[in-house]
């Protein structure tokens, strides 16, 4: 409680003051009440704007994960209380949220945000107030025991995706000539670039690679020089549903049959209104995940299963994805759980606990955090589904697994 | 001042008010350039408003035809009060304007430019109403596919004169049509407003060519520094002294009543 | 601000003493409780309250200087987030040495002040040369290409990635420590704004925004008074892009988005044009309104565009009007010009010269119309010449040409030996050539003061450096043209309306309000527009006589009026134009008599 | 170079892109000819022919020629409003160009509005027609077509009916045509009708190739105002040809070079045409100040 103990002794400081001392009156006697105060998480999340379709899927997990607990009487007695602010993707007001939350609303642990350019500028200021973050941003970067001992990524990270997506290509589809495209946005320049770099070392042939600029009317040219360059996979990696849909029609258009092979939002149901027709949808293979994927005879996993069974009806899963759903609900249990487990709501205690986790069994992955290592997710459970096979935000597994 | 009966009176006609200015002020944002005109035409008179530059006749003309709002005063057109009305209402209600610098639209054929002018006029009758104004000045009826800004001056002048004239207006005021032309042009344009005296149509003009000015009106006001400081019939013998005297000597000083 | 030297120039009563204190400490007093709240926020906030404040803080490190471009001088400089996006990155990659070897902190913010002024002189430039909308479609298309750049160009920026920014050393590595360090700049760059913004610097950019023609025959070049701005404001920017790069603790291009430019900008505009503290407030307002209102975030930049339309619809004076409570005070309608040409010397004190402005057949044909048809003019020294015509005739186009705005196609200009340059209006003020304007073209927002110190902003001696950090030559040149400008107040019998807003005052006024302004010059010629348009007769006769006395001081006149009684009580000499040419030339007396001339000023 | 490959598709779709610019630029051009105001909300009215049509079409199955006609309908009325809210109100001071910032609000609010309530998303566009295909396809060709048609109508109606006349009377000599009785401030506001009716033009036969998007509003709104600026303010004309060599221009360097330097290459051509000749290659000199 080292953040609460400091602002009690400065009040303390200045409680001659009337005005003060009003205020400082309900904070002085907080302990006293600290059976029944509420375990305030902070909710950083992208409601809105141009990058939030994740965070309105993480926030139905969340919202119903903790409407869950409280209905069932909340954690040791104490209700879950949502501090959920929108920052609309921009850093400048994930920063303003984040020092809200840690320094007025005094939350105890922090979820998300969900982008990585907010992420990059939040996560050194939880550091410096040693908040429990969970966050699910893909740059490498943002997990580094040594300078954010308090952050625990909770999915995988950018270069778990990109072996995901290299093995899937290298060893399944077996193609020999890869092309690795990306946008011109921030993300799709740099993943584009690791990716590259990485089919390299693998002794891979880039035959084609290109930044395109997603709001290009016509993607055939490109398209034709990957093809002239004999590319056996193209590999993508942008956010930018209308850029997918044009490529999807493209090589529909050239009447190749490459497949596609990269980012989840190659499936995004934005992407079903764009392409021209369904079959322009084939052959199209995105990341995703072993808990959300149906397999050969249309299964979901048991866990998966039941929890959509008992959440029927009281979660909207039409245009999200399961995942961010699920990752959603298991945010809130982990911090949950840590609290129930260590009695304890202080930074220290849920960061130790998060640190002890081997194979925690969550809805979406099988988490594994400790002191050297805050990646939690494992790089097995990444698999690739097929982009067109969306049904409850699931997808079926890819050919080959 | 207080309104004149006509000095003249029109032969044939019972002397019937046409326009009605009552002390009416106008002016540039901030600057007042009228400050209390009234003047008076009467149905088919030709009266020239006459003044050194900057006193005020072109705001006048424009304070009349609703080009520029007044701040005070009210205007009577046709015995209907016509105060606050914009250009369309008064050319509608046949009180044209035919502003300075014979601003004719350069990118269009004189057929265009009447036919801009008869914009408001029935389809069926436009034909023939333009023919009738062109009719004045058979020198552009015959150029009808010239561009405007092919024209010389002299020809502009006249173009927006027949421009004037599509409305079969019952009051033309006309400023300043002589400026910039050449003198014989001057007679060719200005010769126009007895025709048109004798088709009945009034004529409010604004001239710099006092003694040309004067020759063709029944009536004369002298307008300086926003104030109407001479009202007199165009015969008056010494006149031009007079004018002379009004422009020049102390606002109201040494101003023998008028007849 | 200097107090009373007034009194001692003038020798007439002025604000007491005490008053012109008093006044100065009003103006201050909103600064200083800014200022107070702002050193108890520690005691009674928390690091979020450090963290809005720090945001508000290095805003308005970067507002302080765009107020200067957009505010004062006008310029719609809408894509100023770019210039804090260089500083940011300018910072960082030279704090992080991933493209040459570290640089300490202090030097990084150094180089982001160097690259803030070159690209905001950069930015600028284009407004030396294009219209309103065409330069705020341009820094529009420049924040654009700067973002991309900052993606593209990985190996500095880190693309997408970006950078780590710096970190500040002990104590300012704390949100409190920090937001002590921001505040410091934030004052600094209050106090630098402010002493551009009071001094001839300030008043040139604003006579820039409002009267343009006026401030170029007043000798204000745009390039000689925007640039130094536009370096000024990128600098400021730069400093704040670095700040906000460690408030940030990392950079990203997302975090530059045209959001934050349009907060800038609509801060100014909510602030007021021309003002410091209205600015000041629109900012802090800015920053803080978003965190009271979070359910609104989706709306925030919408409601942001509504403020901005409402701002500029209904109130475009911003908070700066509305909390201007001098101009309030109704003024009294009984009030008369008096002049005091006893005073004029004080003003001219010129040595009677003996050196002719000539116009030699100067030819200026504007499509086919030939406005000037071989014009030749002589105007002596200390002497009023009267220049008279029908309308068309060429005068307002002589006095055009002789002050610069129109480069005829032949003929010369000369002052004496002195040919002067065709066109260049802004050169005519240095050789002691100054007018007034048939409409006056006035400062509204400005005081009355202020836009005859416009008048002598040439005669200036502390150059903008100089100003910004409030060196004794900018006070010197402060007292020296107040007390300049409250002379000529005097002398054309205006100083009583010394500290109103000019726009408060009635047409009669401001003719004499420009006539007090020509004055600062000193000049050698006066060019009068039409002085008297617009004037009551009794006003008509006290111009007369200040115009007289101004050509007893030394000055030449160059007179164009139709006021015919004014002419001839005043000019020793008169030029009838007609066509473009001299009908004829001679005596007042002459001329009132020649038969040809009555003929053609009646319209001949 | 491979025409087939290469060549093709960059004439295809520069000239696509091309007249969609052009065709914003018309729209500024409308605007400005009878208000002497540029208008921020030119692009946002390309912007709403494309979402607007999706809205229609797509998302409420409104036949084809119904929602076509809706869409034109309802960006006139945008039109109409930006002159009511953001272009009269400040006319009277022209000279203080507040219209930069009451057109730039309006924008704005448009754009977010639309961000808001539609998505941030693109959306798709209903196939009209469902003709051509590869570089011959309808998307491609609709803009060529719009902007052709629209030119064509623009010069019939100024040529051959009294209201275009009245328009350019209206454009060239203001006060003169209010001296002449012409109903200038209807003429205004039918003109921003017609101006907002070609943004929508321009949005809706462009939507298959740029989609139902919120952010296509400020690309048109830049990239539509470069033609008016190198073709010469209110030179319809010049905004054609200026638009449809942008559009190439842009797409070569789109496929030649790549995105990023695309952009800063048109964004520099831009400032150097603009420097060199501020009145535009097109324009005709200033009028006078004093």
């Amino acid at each position: 409680m080292t953040i609460l103990r400091r602002t009690i002794s400065r009040r303390a400081f200045t409680a001659g003051s009337a005005g003060t001392l009003a205020l400082g009156a309900p904070l002085l006697s907080r302990p006293a009440l600290a059976q029944a105060e509420p375990l305030r998480i902070g909710w950083l999340a992208a409601l809105t704007g141009p990058s939030s379709a994740p965070a309105v899927g993480f926030n139905r997990g969340v919202v119903y994960a903790v409407e869950a607990i409280n209905a069932g009487g909340g954690v040791k007695g104490r209700k879950i209380e949502l501090v959920t602010r929108d920052t609309q993707g921009d850093p400048t007001k994930a920063v303003n949220a984040t020092q809200e939350m840690i320094s007025a609303a005094k939350v105890h642990a922090i979820w998300g945000p969900t982008n990585s350019g907010e992420a990059l500028a939040t996560t050194p200021i939880m550091a410096r107030f040693k908040m429990p973050n969970l966050h699910p941003c893909v740059v490498n970067s943002l997990i580094d025991t040594a300078k954010y001992p308090n952050a625990f990524r909770m999915a995988p990270s950018n270069s778990q995706w990109d072996d995901a997506v290299r093995g899937y290509v290298l060893k399944i589809v077996k193609a020999k000539k890869v092309a690795v495209i990306g946008d011109t946005t921030g993300y799709g320049t740099t993943a584009a670039g690791d990716s590259v770099t990485a089919f390299k070392k693998d002794g891979a042939d880039v035959v084609y690679t290109a930044q395109i600029d997603s709001t290009q009317p016509d993607m055939m040219p490109d398209m034709l020089r990957m093809k002239n360059a004999g590319a056996e996979a193209i590999v993508m990696w942008s956010v930018s549903t209308g850029m997918a849909a044009r490529m999807f029609n493209a090589r529909a258009a050239l009447n190749w049959d490459v497949p596609f092979v990269g980012h989840p939002s190659l499936g995004s149901g934005e992407v079903a209104g764009l392409i021209e027709k369904p079959a322009n949808w084939e052959k199209v293979y995105v990341i995703n995940y072993r808990s959300c994927s149906f397999d050969a005879a249309g299964k979901l996993p048991t866990r998966t299963q039941e929890f959509l069974d008992k959440s029927k009806g009281k979660i909207d899963l039409t245009n999200t994805l399961l995942w961010w759903v699920a990752s959603g609900v298991d945010v809130i249990e982990i911090f949950a759980k840590a609290v129930t487990e260590t009695g304890s709501s202080n930074s220290e205690d849920i960061i130790k606990f998060l640190n002890a986790q081997t194979k925690y069994p969550g809805l979406f992955g099988t988490y594994t955090w400790n002191t050297g290592e805050h990646n939690g997710f494992p790089t097995e459970e990444i698999v690739m589904g097929a982009a067109n096979s969306s049904k409850d935000g699931a997808l079926k597994l890819a050919p080959g697994y | 001042m207080p309104t004149l009966a006509p000095e003249i009176p029109i032969p044939g006609t019972s002397p019937q008010v046409l326009l009605d200015v009552q002390s009416v002020e106008a002016g540039y944002g901030k600057i007042g350039v009228l400050h209390g005109v009234s003047i008076t035409v009467y149905a088919g008179e030709v009266v020239s408003l006459l003044g050194p530059n900057g006193a005020g006749k072109t705001t006048l003309l424009r304070a009349i035809s609703g080009l520029l709002p007044l701040t005070g005063g009210r205007l009577r057109f046709d015995a209907r009060d016509i105060t606050g009305s914009g250009p369309r209402e008064t050319a509608r209600a046949g009180l044209v304007h035919v502003i300075e610098g014979h601003r004719v639209f350069t990118q269009q054929t004189i057929a265009d430019n009447m036919l801009l002018a008869g914009y408001d006029v029935p389809r069926r009758e436009r034909a023939l109403r333009i023919e009738q104004a062109l009719a004045y000045f058979p020198e552009i009826a015959s150029r009808l596919q010239v561009l405007g800004g092919a024209l010389s001056g002299g020809q502009q002048q006249m173009l927006v004169v027949a421009q004037g004239l599509v409305r079969r207006p019952r009051l033309l005021m006309l400023d300043e049509p002589s400026a910039g032309l050449a003198p014989v042009l001057v007679d060719r344009v200005l010769d126009v407003i007895g025709e048109l005296k004798q088709q009945g149509t009034a004529i409010l003009l604004v001239e710099q060519l006092v003694e040309k000015a004067i020759s063709r009106s029944d009536r004369v006001y002298a307008i300086t520094r926003g104030r109407i400081v001479l009202e007199a019939a165009a015969a008056t013998p010494d006149l031009p002294r007079r004018l002379e005297h009004a422009y020049f000597g102390h606002t109201d000083a040494a101003i023998p009543p008028a007849v | 601000m200097t107090v009373e030297t007034t009194t001692s120039v003038t020798g007439l009563r002025n604000r007491p003493f005490g008053a012109a204190r008093s006044e100065r400490w009003s103006q201050l007093a909103p600064y200083a409780a800014l200022a107070a709240i702002a050193a108890v926020l520690p005691w009674i906030g928390n690091e979020y309250w450090a963290v809005i404040g720090t945001r508000a803080a290095i805003y308005w490190v970067l507002v302080a200087g765009l107020n200067l471009i957009v505010g004062f001088a006008g310029q719609l400089a809408i894509g100023y987030v770019a210039l804090l996006t260089l500083g940011a990155y300018t910072t960082s990659v030279l704090v992080a040495g991933n493209v040459i070897p570290a640089v300490p902190l202090p030097l990084a913010f150094g180089a982001a002040t160097v690259i803030g002024a070159v690209f905001g002189l950069v930015v600028g430039l284009p407004a030396l040369r294009l219209r309103t909308f065409y330069f705020a479609m341009s820094t529009l298309g420049f924040a654009t290409i700067v973002t991309q750049i900052a993606l593209a160009w990985k190996s500095v920026t880190g693309g997408g990635i970006g950078i780590v920014a710096p970190e500040f050393p002990a104590p300012f590595n704390t949100p409190w420590g920090f937001y002590g360090f921001c505040l410091i700049v934030a004052a600094i760059a209050t106090w630098m704004s402010a002493n551009v913004a009071h001094s001839r610097f300030g008043r040139a950019l604003v006579a820039i925004r409002d009267a343009e023609v006026a401030a170029e025959a007043n000798g204000i070049s745009k390039v000689q008074f925007l640039v130094p701005v536009f370096l000024l404001g990128g600098a400021m920017a730069g400093i704040a892009g670095g700040l906000f790069a460690t408030l940030q603790t990392y950079v990203t291009p997302d975090a530059f988005t045209f959001d934050l430019s349009v907060l800038f900008f609509i801060a100014i505009l909510i602030g007021g044009r021309g003002s410091i503290l209205g600015p000041l407030l629109g900012t802090i307002l800015l920053t803080i309104l978003p965190e009271f209102a979070a359910p609104l975030a989706a709306w925030s930049t919408f409601l942001y565009a509504v403020l901005l339309l409402v701002i500029v619809l209904a109130v475009p004076g911003g908070i700066a009007d509305l909390i201007d409570f001098k101009n309030r005070r109704p003024l009294t309608d009984a009030r008369e010009i008096q002049p005091q040409p006893a005073l004029l010397s004080r003003v001219i004190a010129r040595q009677p010269g003996s050196q002719p402005l000539s116009l030699r057949n100067v030819v200026l044909a504007f499509g086919g119309v030939r406005a000037l048809d071989g014009l030749d003019l002589d105007v002596q020294p200390g002497r009023v010449h009267g220049l008279i015509g029908p309308n068309g005739s060429g005068k307002t186009t002589a006095l055009n040409v002789i002050s610069g705005y129109y480069a005829p196609q032949n003929g010369s200009v000369a002052l004496g030996g002195a040919t002067l340059e065709l066109g260049h209006p802004e050169s005519r003020a240095s050789h002691g050539i100054a007018r007034t304007f048939q409409t006056p073209r006035i400062v509204g927002e400005a005081s009355v003061l202020e836009n005859v110190m416009i008048g002598a902003t040439v005669t200036g001696r502390a150059t903008f450096l100089e100003t910004l950090l409030a060196l004794p030559r900018r006070a010197t040149d402060e007292r020296v043209l107040k007390a300049k400008a409250t002379a000529a107040l005097t002398a054309v019998g205006l100083e009583t309306l010394a500290d109103i807003r000019a726009n408060r005052l009635q047409h009669s006024e401001l003719r004499f309000v420009e006539i007090a302004r020509a004055l600062m010059l000193s000049p050698a010629f006066l060019l009068l527009d039409e002085p008297a348009a617009g004037l009551s007769a009794d006003e008509i006769d006290r111009l007369g006589s200040l115009i007289t006395e101004i050509s007893r001081q030394g000055t030449g006149v160059l007179l164009v009026e139709h006021h015919a009684d004014l002419i001839f009580a005043i000019c020793e000499r008169v030029t009838v134009l007609n066509l473009g040419r001299v009908l004829a030339e001679g005596a007042a007396a002459e001329i009132r008599v020649h038969k040809e001339v009555v003929s053609a000023y009646l319209g001949a | 170079m491979d025409f087939g490959a290469t060549l093709l598709p960059i004439l295809a779709s520069g000239l696509a892109v091309g007249a969609i610019y052009a065709l914003i630029g018309v729209t500024y051009n409308t605007m400005y000819s009878t208000s002497r105001v540029m208008s921020f909300t030119s692009g946002q009215l390309g912007m709403l022919g494309g979402v607007l049509g999706s809205l229609f079409i797509l998302r409420l199955g409104m036949p084809l020629i119904v929602g076509f006609v809706l869409t034109i309908m309802a960006c006139a009325i945008v039109g109409v409003v930006t002159e009511f809210i953001a272009v009269r109100p400040v006319l009277k001071s022209l000279d203080q160009h507040l219209y930069v910032l009451s057109t730039l609000a309006l924008a704005l609010m448009i754009q977010q509005f639309t961000a808001i309530e539609w998505s941030t998303e693109p959306q798709p566009f209903p196939r009209l027609f469902g003709l051509g295909s590869g570089s011959f396809d309808e998307k491609f060709w609709l803009p060529v077509a719009a902007c052709a048609f629209t030119i064509g109508a623009l010069e019939l109606m100024q040529r051959h009916t009294l209201v275009g006349r009245a328009f350019l009377a209206v454009s060239e000599d203001n006060f003169a045509a209010r001296s002449l009785g012409l109903p200038e401030r209807n003429l205004r506001i039918a003109s921003y009708a017609l101006a907002g009716a070609i943004g929508g033009l321009a949005g809706f036969a462009g939507g298959e190739l740029m989609l139902a998007f919120f952010a296509n509003g400020g690309q048109y709104n830049f990239y539509g105002f470069v033609p008016v600026a190198l073709g010469g303010l209110g030179n319809n004309r010049g905004s054609i040809v200026g638009g449809l060599a942008l559009g190439l221009f842009q797409q070569a360097a789109n496929f030649l070079v790549g995105g990023v330097f695309a952009s800063v290459a048109v964004f520099i051509a831009f400032i150097i045409v603009l420097l060199a000749a501020p009145q535009g290659l097109f324009g005709t000199s200033t009028a006078r100040r004093v």
